[in-house]
Protein backbone atom coordinates (compact mmCIF):
# COMPACT_ATOMS: atom_id res chain seq x y z
CA UNK A 1 0.00 0.00 0.00
CA UNK A 2 0.97 3.34 -0.39
CA UNK A 3 2.09 5.40 3.11
CA UNK A 4 2.59 9.04 3.20
CA UNK A 5 5.44 9.30 5.46
CA UNK A 6 5.62 12.67 7.15
CA UNK A 7 8.96 13.93 9.05
CA UNK A 8 8.98 16.88 11.44
CA UNK A 9 11.31 19.10 13.31
CA UNK A 10 15.33 17.78 13.03
CA UNK A 11 14.00 15.04 10.54
CA UNK A 12 12.38 16.97 8.46
CA UNK A 13 15.67 19.35 7.97
CA UNK A 14 18.01 15.85 7.78
CA UNK A 15 15.71 14.32 5.11
CA UNK A 16 15.33 17.62 3.40
CA UNK A 17 11.54 16.29 3.33
CA UNK A 18 8.39 17.09 5.26
CA UNK A 19 6.23 14.69 3.45
CA UNK A 20 6.40 11.23 0.84
CA UNK A 21 4.63 8.52 -0.43
CA UNK A 22 6.54 5.18 0.11
CA UNK A 23 5.44 2.07 -1.17
CA UNK A 24 5.15 -0.81 1.69
CA UNK A 25 4.77 -4.19 0.96
CA UNK A 26 5.63 -5.13 4.49
CA UNK A 27 3.99 -4.97 7.85
CA UNK A 28 5.15 -3.58 11.14
CA UNK A 29 6.52 0.05 11.82
CA UNK A 30 9.64 -1.30 11.99
CA UNK A 31 9.60 -2.59 8.75
CA UNK A 32 8.71 0.26 7.33
CA UNK A 33 11.66 1.95 9.01
CA UNK A 34 14.18 -0.18 7.20
CA UNK A 35 12.59 1.34 3.88
CA UNK A 36 12.72 4.97 5.25
CA UNK A 37 16.29 4.48 6.72
CA UNK A 38 17.60 3.05 3.61
CA UNK A 39 15.95 6.39 1.15
CA UNK A 40 17.43 8.35 3.99
CA UNK A 41 20.58 7.53 5.83
CA UNK A 42 21.07 11.07 7.73
CA UNK A 43 18.27 9.04 9.65
CA UNK A 44 20.20 5.97 11.42
CA UNK A 45 21.45 7.09 14.90
CA UNK A 46 18.14 9.84 15.49
CA UNK A 47 16.29 9.63 18.01
CA UNK A 48 12.81 10.05 17.40
CA UNK A 49 9.06 8.32 17.92
CA UNK A 50 6.39 7.13 15.67
CA UNK A 51 3.09 8.36 15.42
CA UNK A 52 0.16 6.18 13.68
CA UNK A 53 -3.59 7.68 14.04
CA UNK A 54 -2.36 10.63 16.21
CA UNK A 55 -0.79 7.97 18.73
CA UNK A 56 2.58 7.02 19.73
CA UNK A 57 3.10 3.11 18.74
CA UNK A 58 5.99 0.89 19.30
CA UNK A 59 8.22 -0.66 16.69
CA UNK A 60 6.35 -4.16 16.29
CA UNK A 61 2.44 -2.69 15.88
CA UNK A 62 0.80 -3.07 12.44
CA UNK A 63 1.16 -0.22 10.20
CA UNK A 64 -2.97 0.18 9.48
CA UNK A 65 -2.84 3.87 8.68
CA UNK A 66 -1.92 5.65 5.08
CA UNK A 67 -0.35 8.25 7.23
CA UNK A 68 2.56 8.07 9.41
CA UNK A 69 4.44 10.45 11.51
CA UNK A 70 8.45 10.68 12.78
CA UNK A 71 8.61 12.83 15.56
CA UNK A 72 11.81 13.74 17.19
CA UNK A 73 11.43 14.93 20.87
CA UNK A 74 9.14 17.12 21.86
CA UNK A 75 10.18 20.91 22.57
CA UNK A 76 6.93 22.47 23.06
CA UNK A 77 6.37 25.23 26.16
CA UNK B 1 -4.67 36.44 11.30
CA UNK B 2 -3.89 33.02 10.42
CA UNK B 3 -5.34 32.01 13.65
CA UNK B 4 -8.53 33.97 13.35
CA UNK B 5 -9.34 32.19 9.65
CA UNK B 6 -8.93 28.69 11.54
CA UNK B 7 -10.82 29.57 14.74
CA UNK B 8 -13.75 30.58 12.04
CA UNK B 9 -13.82 27.95 9.72
CA UNK B 10 -13.46 25.18 12.36
CA UNK B 11 -16.19 26.62 15.30
CA UNK B 12 -13.65 25.72 17.40
CA UNK B 13 -10.80 27.81 19.52
CA UNK B 14 -7.36 27.05 18.11
CA UNK B 15 -4.29 26.53 20.77
CA UNK B 16 -1.98 27.44 18.11
CA UNK B 17 -1.41 31.39 17.77
CA UNK B 18 1.50 32.55 14.95
CA UNK B 19 4.38 34.32 16.16
CA UNK B 20 4.70 35.28 20.18
CA UNK B 21 1.95 35.88 22.34
CA UNK B 22 1.71 39.56 22.97
CA UNK B 23 0.86 40.93 26.52
CA UNK B 24 -2.26 42.70 25.46
CA UNK B 25 -3.76 39.31 24.25
CA UNK B 26 -2.91 38.19 27.94
CA UNK B 27 -4.96 41.20 29.46
CA UNK B 28 -7.47 40.94 26.99
CA UNK B 29 -8.07 37.01 28.01
CA UNK B 30 -8.10 37.95 31.72
CA UNK B 31 -10.44 40.76 31.49
CA UNK B 32 -12.96 38.76 29.78
CA UNK B 33 -13.11 36.76 32.77
CA UNK B 34 -14.30 39.78 35.08
CA UNK B 35 -18.12 38.52 34.37
CA UNK B 36 -17.58 34.82 35.78
CA UNK B 37 -17.99 36.12 39.34
CA UNK B 38 -17.97 32.73 40.76
CA UNK B 39 -13.93 32.85 40.51
CA UNK B 40 -12.14 33.67 43.24
CA UNK B 41 -8.24 32.30 41.60
CA UNK B 42 -6.77 32.88 38.18
CA UNK B 43 -3.38 31.37 38.02
CA UNK B 44 -1.64 31.82 34.62
CA UNK B 45 1.56 30.17 33.20
CA UNK B 46 3.96 32.03 31.00
CA UNK B 47 6.50 30.23 29.05
CA UNK B 48 9.11 32.72 28.25
CA UNK B 49 12.12 32.07 25.33
CA UNK B 50 15.50 32.36 27.03
CA UNK B 51 18.48 34.06 25.23
CA UNK B 52 20.53 30.81 26.06
CA UNK B 53 24.17 30.86 25.52
CA UNK B 54 25.50 27.46 23.74
CA UNK B 55 29.37 27.80 22.71
CA UNK B 56 29.39 31.71 23.07
CA UNK B 57 27.06 31.85 20.90
CA UNK B 58 23.61 33.47 21.99
CA UNK B 59 19.75 32.06 21.12
CA UNK B 60 18.19 34.92 18.99
CA UNK B 61 15.00 33.26 18.50
CA UNK B 62 12.76 29.57 18.37
CA UNK B 63 11.00 28.89 15.24
CA UNK B 64 8.36 26.94 16.31
CA UNK B 65 6.69 23.89 14.51
CA UNK B 66 4.16 20.85 15.19
CA UNK B 67 2.29 18.06 13.77
CA UNK B 68 -0.67 20.27 13.97
CA UNK B 69 -3.42 17.17 14.10
CA UNK B 70 -2.01 15.11 16.49
CA UNK B 71 -1.44 18.16 18.93
CA UNK B 72 -4.65 19.32 18.70
CA UNK B 73 -5.84 15.59 19.91
CA UNK B 74 -3.31 15.92 22.73
CA UNK B 75 -4.49 19.29 24.23
CA UNK B 76 -7.84 18.06 23.93
CA UNK B 77 -7.06 15.15 25.94
CA UNK B 78 -5.14 17.27 28.21
CA UNK B 79 -7.93 19.47 28.84
CA UNK B 80 -10.44 16.63 29.65
CA UNK B 81 -7.98 14.73 32.24
CA UNK B 82 -7.54 18.35 33.51
CA UNK B 83 -11.09 18.90 34.28
CA UNK B 84 -11.54 15.33 35.74
CA UNK B 85 -8.62 15.93 38.00
CA UNK B 86 -9.41 19.26 39.06
CA UNK B 87 -12.05 21.87 40.12
CA UNK B 88 -11.60 24.07 37.75
CA UNK B 89 -14.33 26.80 35.99
CA UNK B 90 -12.29 27.17 33.12
CA UNK B 91 -8.99 26.92 31.14
CA UNK B 92 -7.59 27.98 28.30
CA UNK B 93 -4.27 27.11 26.53
CA UNK B 94 -1.89 28.69 23.65
CA UNK B 95 0.92 27.98 21.78
CA UNK B 96 2.91 30.09 19.59
CA UNK B 97 3.85 28.44 16.07
CA UNK B 98 6.40 30.09 13.49
CA UNK B 99 9.23 32.39 15.19
CA UNK B 100 9.59 33.85 18.55
CA UNK B 101 12.01 35.75 19.27
CA UNK B 102 14.22 36.02 23.14
CA UNK B 103 12.13 37.99 25.71
CA UNK B 104 9.09 36.82 23.74
CA UNK B 105 6.36 34.60 25.35
CA UNK B 106 5.55 31.19 23.54
CA UNK B 107 3.39 29.53 25.88
CA UNK B 108 0.21 30.87 28.25
CA UNK B 109 -1.95 28.48 30.32
CA UNK B 110 -4.94 29.99 32.12
CA UNK B 111 -6.60 28.10 34.65
CA UNK B 112 -9.30 29.81 36.66
CA UNK B 113 -11.73 27.69 39.75
CA UNK B 114 -13.71 29.25 42.75
CA UNK B 115 -11.25 28.79 45.38
CA UNK B 116 -7.20 28.69 44.87
CA UNK B 117 -6.14 25.35 46.00
CA UNK B 118 -7.41 24.21 43.06
CA UNK B 119 -5.28 26.13 40.67
CA UNK B 120 -1.96 25.66 41.53
CA UNK B 121 -1.54 22.09 41.12
CA UNK B 122 -3.84 22.07 37.91
CA UNK B 123 -1.87 24.59 36.54
CA UNK B 124 2.04 22.83 37.29
CA UNK B 125 -0.45 18.96 35.66
CA UNK B 126 -0.91 21.31 32.29
CA UNK B 127 2.00 22.76 31.37
CA UNK B 128 4.10 19.51 32.62
CA UNK B 129 1.29 17.58 30.24
CA UNK B 130 1.95 20.45 27.12
CA UNK B 131 5.75 19.74 27.28
CA UNK B 132 5.36 15.86 27.44
CA UNK B 133 2.50 14.59 25.35
CA UNK B 134 2.22 17.28 22.58
CA UNK B 135 4.12 17.04 19.45
CA UNK B 136 5.48 20.71 19.09
CA UNK B 137 9.52 21.29 17.87
CA UNK B 138 11.48 24.13 18.77
CA UNK B 139 14.52 25.55 16.35
CA UNK B 140 16.82 27.50 18.47
CA UNK B 141 18.14 30.00 16.11
CA UNK B 142 21.93 32.09 16.76
CA UNK B 143 22.47 35.60 16.32
CA UNK B 144 24.46 34.04 13.24
CA UNK B 145 21.59 32.16 12.18
CA UNK B 146 23.28 29.03 13.04
CA UNK B 147 20.60 26.30 14.76
CA UNK B 148 20.02 23.47 16.97
CA UNK B 149 17.22 21.76 17.93
CA UNK B 150 15.25 22.20 21.48
CA UNK B 151 14.67 19.34 23.16
CA UNK B 152 12.58 19.39 26.29
CA UNK B 153 14.16 17.03 29.77
CA UNK C 1 -2.59 58.16 42.05
CA UNK C 2 -1.86 57.89 45.66
CA UNK C 3 0.21 54.40 45.01
CA UNK C 4 2.93 56.74 42.85
CA UNK C 5 3.05 59.62 44.92
CA UNK C 6 4.11 57.55 47.60
CA UNK C 7 6.32 55.49 45.48
CA UNK C 8 8.53 58.61 44.59
CA UNK C 9 8.47 59.27 48.04
CA UNK C 10 9.42 56.01 49.21
CA UNK C 11 11.94 55.51 46.84
CA UNK C 12 10.88 52.04 46.69
CA UNK C 13 7.86 49.90 45.35
CA UNK C 14 4.36 49.89 47.19
CA UNK C 15 2.47 46.97 47.00
CA UNK C 16 -0.55 48.29 47.76
CA UNK C 17 -2.92 49.93 44.60
CA UNK C 18 -6.02 52.05 45.50
CA UNK C 19 -8.73 50.40 44.01
CA UNK C 20 -9.13 47.02 41.56
CA UNK C 21 -5.85 45.82 39.68
CA UNK C 22 -7.03 46.64 36.04
CA UNK C 23 -6.11 44.00 33.20
CA UNK C 24 -3.82 46.72 31.65
CA UNK C 25 -1.40 46.79 34.72
CA UNK C 26 -0.95 43.34 34.26
CA UNK C 27 -0.09 43.53 30.92
CA UNK C 28 2.45 46.10 32.04
CA UNK C 29 3.71 44.18 33.93
CA UNK C 30 4.31 41.24 31.72
CA UNK C 31 5.57 42.73 28.71
CA UNK C 32 8.62 44.89 31.40
CA UNK C 33 10.10 41.60 31.66
CA UNK C 34 10.67 41.04 27.89
CA UNK C 35 13.97 42.67 28.27
CA UNK C 36 15.07 40.27 30.69
CA UNK C 37 16.02 36.81 28.89
CA UNK C 38 17.19 35.12 31.69
CA UNK C 39 13.82 33.92 32.18
CA UNK C 40 12.00 30.99 30.93
CA UNK C 41 8.61 30.93 32.99
CA UNK C 42 6.60 32.90 34.52
CA UNK C 43 3.58 32.24 37.14
CA UNK C 44 1.01 34.79 37.97
CA UNK C 45 -1.75 34.71 40.55
CA UNK C 46 -4.79 36.65 40.18
CA UNK C 47 -7.06 36.71 43.26
CA UNK C 48 -11.03 37.76 42.25
CA UNK C 49 -13.50 39.15 43.86
CA UNK C 50 -16.38 36.21 44.00
CA UNK C 51 -20.22 37.63 43.98
CA UNK C 52 -20.79 34.29 46.53
CA UNK C 53 -24.36 34.36 48.35
CA UNK C 54 -24.94 34.40 51.99
CA UNK C 55 -28.53 33.90 52.97
CA UNK C 56 -30.06 35.23 49.40
CA UNK C 57 -27.94 38.46 49.80
CA UNK C 58 -25.24 38.74 46.86
CA UNK C 59 -21.47 40.28 47.55
CA UNK C 60 -20.79 42.90 45.69
CA UNK C 61 -17.62 44.41 46.44
CA UNK C 62 -15.00 44.15 49.11
CA UNK C 63 -13.74 47.10 50.87
CA UNK C 64 -10.28 46.26 51.87
CA UNK C 65 -8.31 47.99 54.89
CA UNK C 66 -4.55 47.56 56.57
CA UNK C 67 -3.03 47.93 59.18
CA UNK C 68 0.17 49.41 56.51
CA UNK C 69 3.16 49.67 58.67
CA UNK C 70 2.65 46.27 59.52
CA UNK C 71 1.55 45.02 55.63
CA UNK C 72 4.39 46.17 54.86
CA UNK C 73 7.26 44.60 56.79
CA UNK C 74 5.44 41.64 56.19
CA UNK C 75 5.37 41.73 52.17
CA UNK C 76 9.35 42.71 52.48
CA UNK C 77 9.41 39.14 54.62
CA UNK C 78 7.88 37.07 52.50
CA UNK C 79 10.26 38.50 49.84
CA UNK C 80 13.05 37.71 51.64
CA UNK C 81 11.71 34.24 52.63
CA UNK C 82 10.72 33.64 48.91
CA UNK C 83 14.17 34.28 47.56
CA UNK C 84 15.81 32.37 49.87
CA UNK C 85 13.68 29.51 49.46
CA UNK C 86 13.74 29.12 45.60
CA UNK C 87 15.41 30.28 42.70
CA UNK C 88 13.33 33.28 41.25
CA UNK C 89 14.64 36.27 39.04
CA UNK C 90 12.47 38.05 40.02
CA UNK C 91 8.72 38.51 42.26
CA UNK C 92 6.32 40.99 42.34
CA UNK C 93 3.02 41.78 44.61
CA UNK C 94 0.60 43.97 44.25
CA UNK C 95 -2.69 43.93 46.55
CA UNK C 96 -5.91 46.31 46.39
CA UNK C 97 -7.05 48.70 48.90
CA UNK C 98 -10.15 50.01 49.28
CA UNK C 99 -13.22 49.00 46.70
CA UNK C 100 -12.67 46.26 44.64
CA UNK C 101 -16.21 44.90 42.23
CA UNK C 102 -17.56 41.59 42.32
CA UNK C 103 -15.40 40.12 39.36
CA UNK C 104 -12.54 42.56 39.74
CA UNK C 105 -9.07 41.57 40.69
CA UNK C 106 -7.51 42.13 43.89
CA UNK C 107 -4.18 40.37 44.57
CA UNK C 108 -1.72 40.09 41.34
CA UNK C 109 1.32 38.10 42.31
CA UNK C 110 4.23 37.21 39.81
CA UNK C 111 7.26 34.91 39.93
CA UNK C 112 9.42 34.61 37.50
CA UNK C 113 12.79 32.05 37.05
CA UNK C 114 14.66 31.08 34.37
CA UNK C 115 13.61 27.33 34.61
CA UNK C 116 9.43 26.24 35.31
CA UNK C 117 10.03 24.02 38.37
CA UNK C 118 10.91 26.70 40.49
CA UNK C 119 7.73 29.15 39.76
CA UNK C 120 4.94 26.78 40.75
CA UNK C 121 6.20 25.86 44.84
CA UNK C 122 7.18 29.18 44.68
CA UNK C 123 3.69 30.85 43.92
CA UNK C 124 1.62 29.15 46.10
CA UNK C 125 4.04 30.19 48.81
CA UNK C 126 4.11 33.47 48.19
CA UNK C 127 0.16 33.46 48.00
CA UNK C 128 -0.88 31.04 51.50
CA UNK C 129 1.62 33.24 53.32
CA UNK C 130 -0.19 36.66 52.00
CA UNK C 131 -3.18 34.96 53.17
CA UNK C 132 -2.04 34.12 56.29
CA UNK C 133 0.97 36.71 57.50
CA UNK C 134 -0.10 40.32 56.32
CA UNK C 135 -2.84 42.44 58.00
CA UNK C 136 -5.67 43.15 55.38
CA UNK C 137 -9.10 43.45 56.42
CA UNK C 138 -11.91 42.26 53.58
CA UNK C 139 -15.50 44.06 54.36
CA UNK C 140 -17.74 41.87 51.66
CA UNK C 141 -20.61 44.93 50.96
CA UNK C 142 -23.80 43.30 49.66
CA UNK C 143 -26.32 43.92 47.22
CA UNK C 144 -28.10 46.21 49.79
CA UNK C 145 -25.59 47.83 51.42
CA UNK C 146 -25.28 45.37 54.34
CA UNK C 147 -22.53 43.59 54.53
CA UNK C 148 -19.79 40.97 56.67
CA UNK C 149 -16.14 40.97 57.64
CA UNK C 150 -14.39 38.31 56.16
CA UNK C 151 -11.90 35.55 57.19
CA UNK C 152 -9.57 33.49 55.39
CA UNK C 153 -9.72 29.86 56.46
CA UNK D 1 2.40 56.03 79.61
CA UNK D 2 0.58 56.63 77.17
CA UNK D 3 -0.24 54.01 74.75
CA UNK D 4 -1.87 54.79 71.20
CA UNK D 5 -4.19 52.08 70.41
CA UNK D 6 -4.85 51.37 66.84
CA UNK D 7 -8.37 49.22 65.34
CA UNK D 8 -8.68 47.23 62.55
CA UNK D 9 -11.26 46.14 60.37
CA UNK D 10 -14.69 44.88 61.96
CA UNK D 11 -12.85 46.39 65.55
CA UNK D 12 -13.04 49.78 64.22
CA UNK D 13 -16.52 49.45 63.26
CA UNK D 14 -17.21 47.75 67.09
CA UNK D 15 -15.53 50.96 68.28
CA UNK D 16 -16.63 53.66 66.25
CA UNK D 17 -12.38 54.47 66.64
CA UNK D 18 -9.47 53.81 64.61
CA UNK D 19 -7.32 55.14 67.19
CA UNK D 20 -7.16 56.29 70.85
CA UNK D 21 -4.26 57.37 73.39
CA UNK D 22 -5.08 55.54 76.31
CA UNK D 23 -3.22 55.90 79.56
CA UNK D 24 -1.30 52.95 81.10
CA UNK D 25 -0.37 52.09 84.13
CA UNK D 26 0.33 48.40 84.54
CA UNK D 27 2.65 46.32 82.29
CA UNK D 28 1.22 43.25 79.91
CA UNK D 29 -0.90 43.10 77.01
CA UNK D 30 -3.26 41.32 78.88
CA UNK D 31 -3.59 44.03 81.43
CA UNK D 32 -4.19 46.70 78.69
CA UNK D 33 -6.43 44.73 77.07
CA UNK D 34 -8.86 45.09 80.34
CA UNK D 35 -8.96 48.38 79.99
CA UNK D 36 -9.60 47.84 76.63
CA UNK D 37 -12.46 46.55 77.70
CA UNK D 38 -13.45 48.50 79.86
CA UNK D 39 -13.74 51.71 77.86
CA UNK D 40 -15.26 48.87 74.65
CA UNK D 41 -17.41 46.52 76.16
CA UNK D 42 -18.37 45.35 71.98
CA UNK D 43 -14.88 43.93 71.68
CA UNK D 44 -15.76 41.09 74.67
CA UNK D 45 -15.60 37.66 73.10
CA UNK D 46 -14.38 39.16 69.09
CA UNK D 47 -11.39 37.03 67.93
CA UNK D 48 -8.60 39.37 67.33
CA UNK D 49 -4.85 39.41 67.82
CA UNK D 50 -2.07 42.33 69.18
CA UNK D 51 0.81 43.78 67.41
CA UNK D 52 3.55 45.30 68.99
CA UNK D 53 6.00 47.08 66.73
CA UNK D 54 4.45 44.90 63.60
CA UNK D 55 4.70 41.93 65.33
CA UNK D 56 2.13 39.64 66.95
CA UNK D 57 2.37 38.98 70.53
CA UNK D 58 0.50 37.05 73.17
CA UNK D 59 -0.97 38.07 76.31
CA UNK D 60 1.94 37.97 78.92
CA UNK D 61 4.46 39.93 76.82
CA UNK D 62 5.67 43.86 78.72
CA UNK D 63 3.75 46.45 76.49
CA UNK D 64 7.35 48.47 75.87
CA UNK D 65 5.78 50.13 72.91
CA UNK D 66 3.64 52.98 72.70
CA UNK D 67 1.90 51.86 69.74
CA UNK D 68 -0.53 48.75 69.80
CA UNK D 69 -2.45 47.39 66.96
CA UNK D 70 -5.64 45.23 67.37
CA UNK D 71 -6.08 43.18 64.51
CA UNK D 72 -9.10 40.90 63.90
CA UNK D 73 -8.86 37.57 61.50
CA UNK D 74 -6.83 38.28 58.33
CA UNK D 75 -8.54 38.42 55.03
CA UNK D 76 -6.00 39.42 52.35
CA UNK D 77 -5.95 37.88 48.71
Amino acid sequence: MNITVKYFGVLAELTQCMEETIVFTKSTVIELLEVVYQKHPTLNGKNFKVALNNELVDMGTIVSEVEVALLPPFSGG
Amino acid sequence: MKTLIRMKNNKKKSVFIDGAISSAFIADSIAKHQTKTSIGAHNIFLGQVRADEVNGKKVSAIEYTTYEEMANKKFHEIREATFEKYNLTCMHIYHSIGNVNAGEICLFVFVSATRRKEVFPAIEFVVNEIKAQVPIFGKEVFEDESHQWKSNT
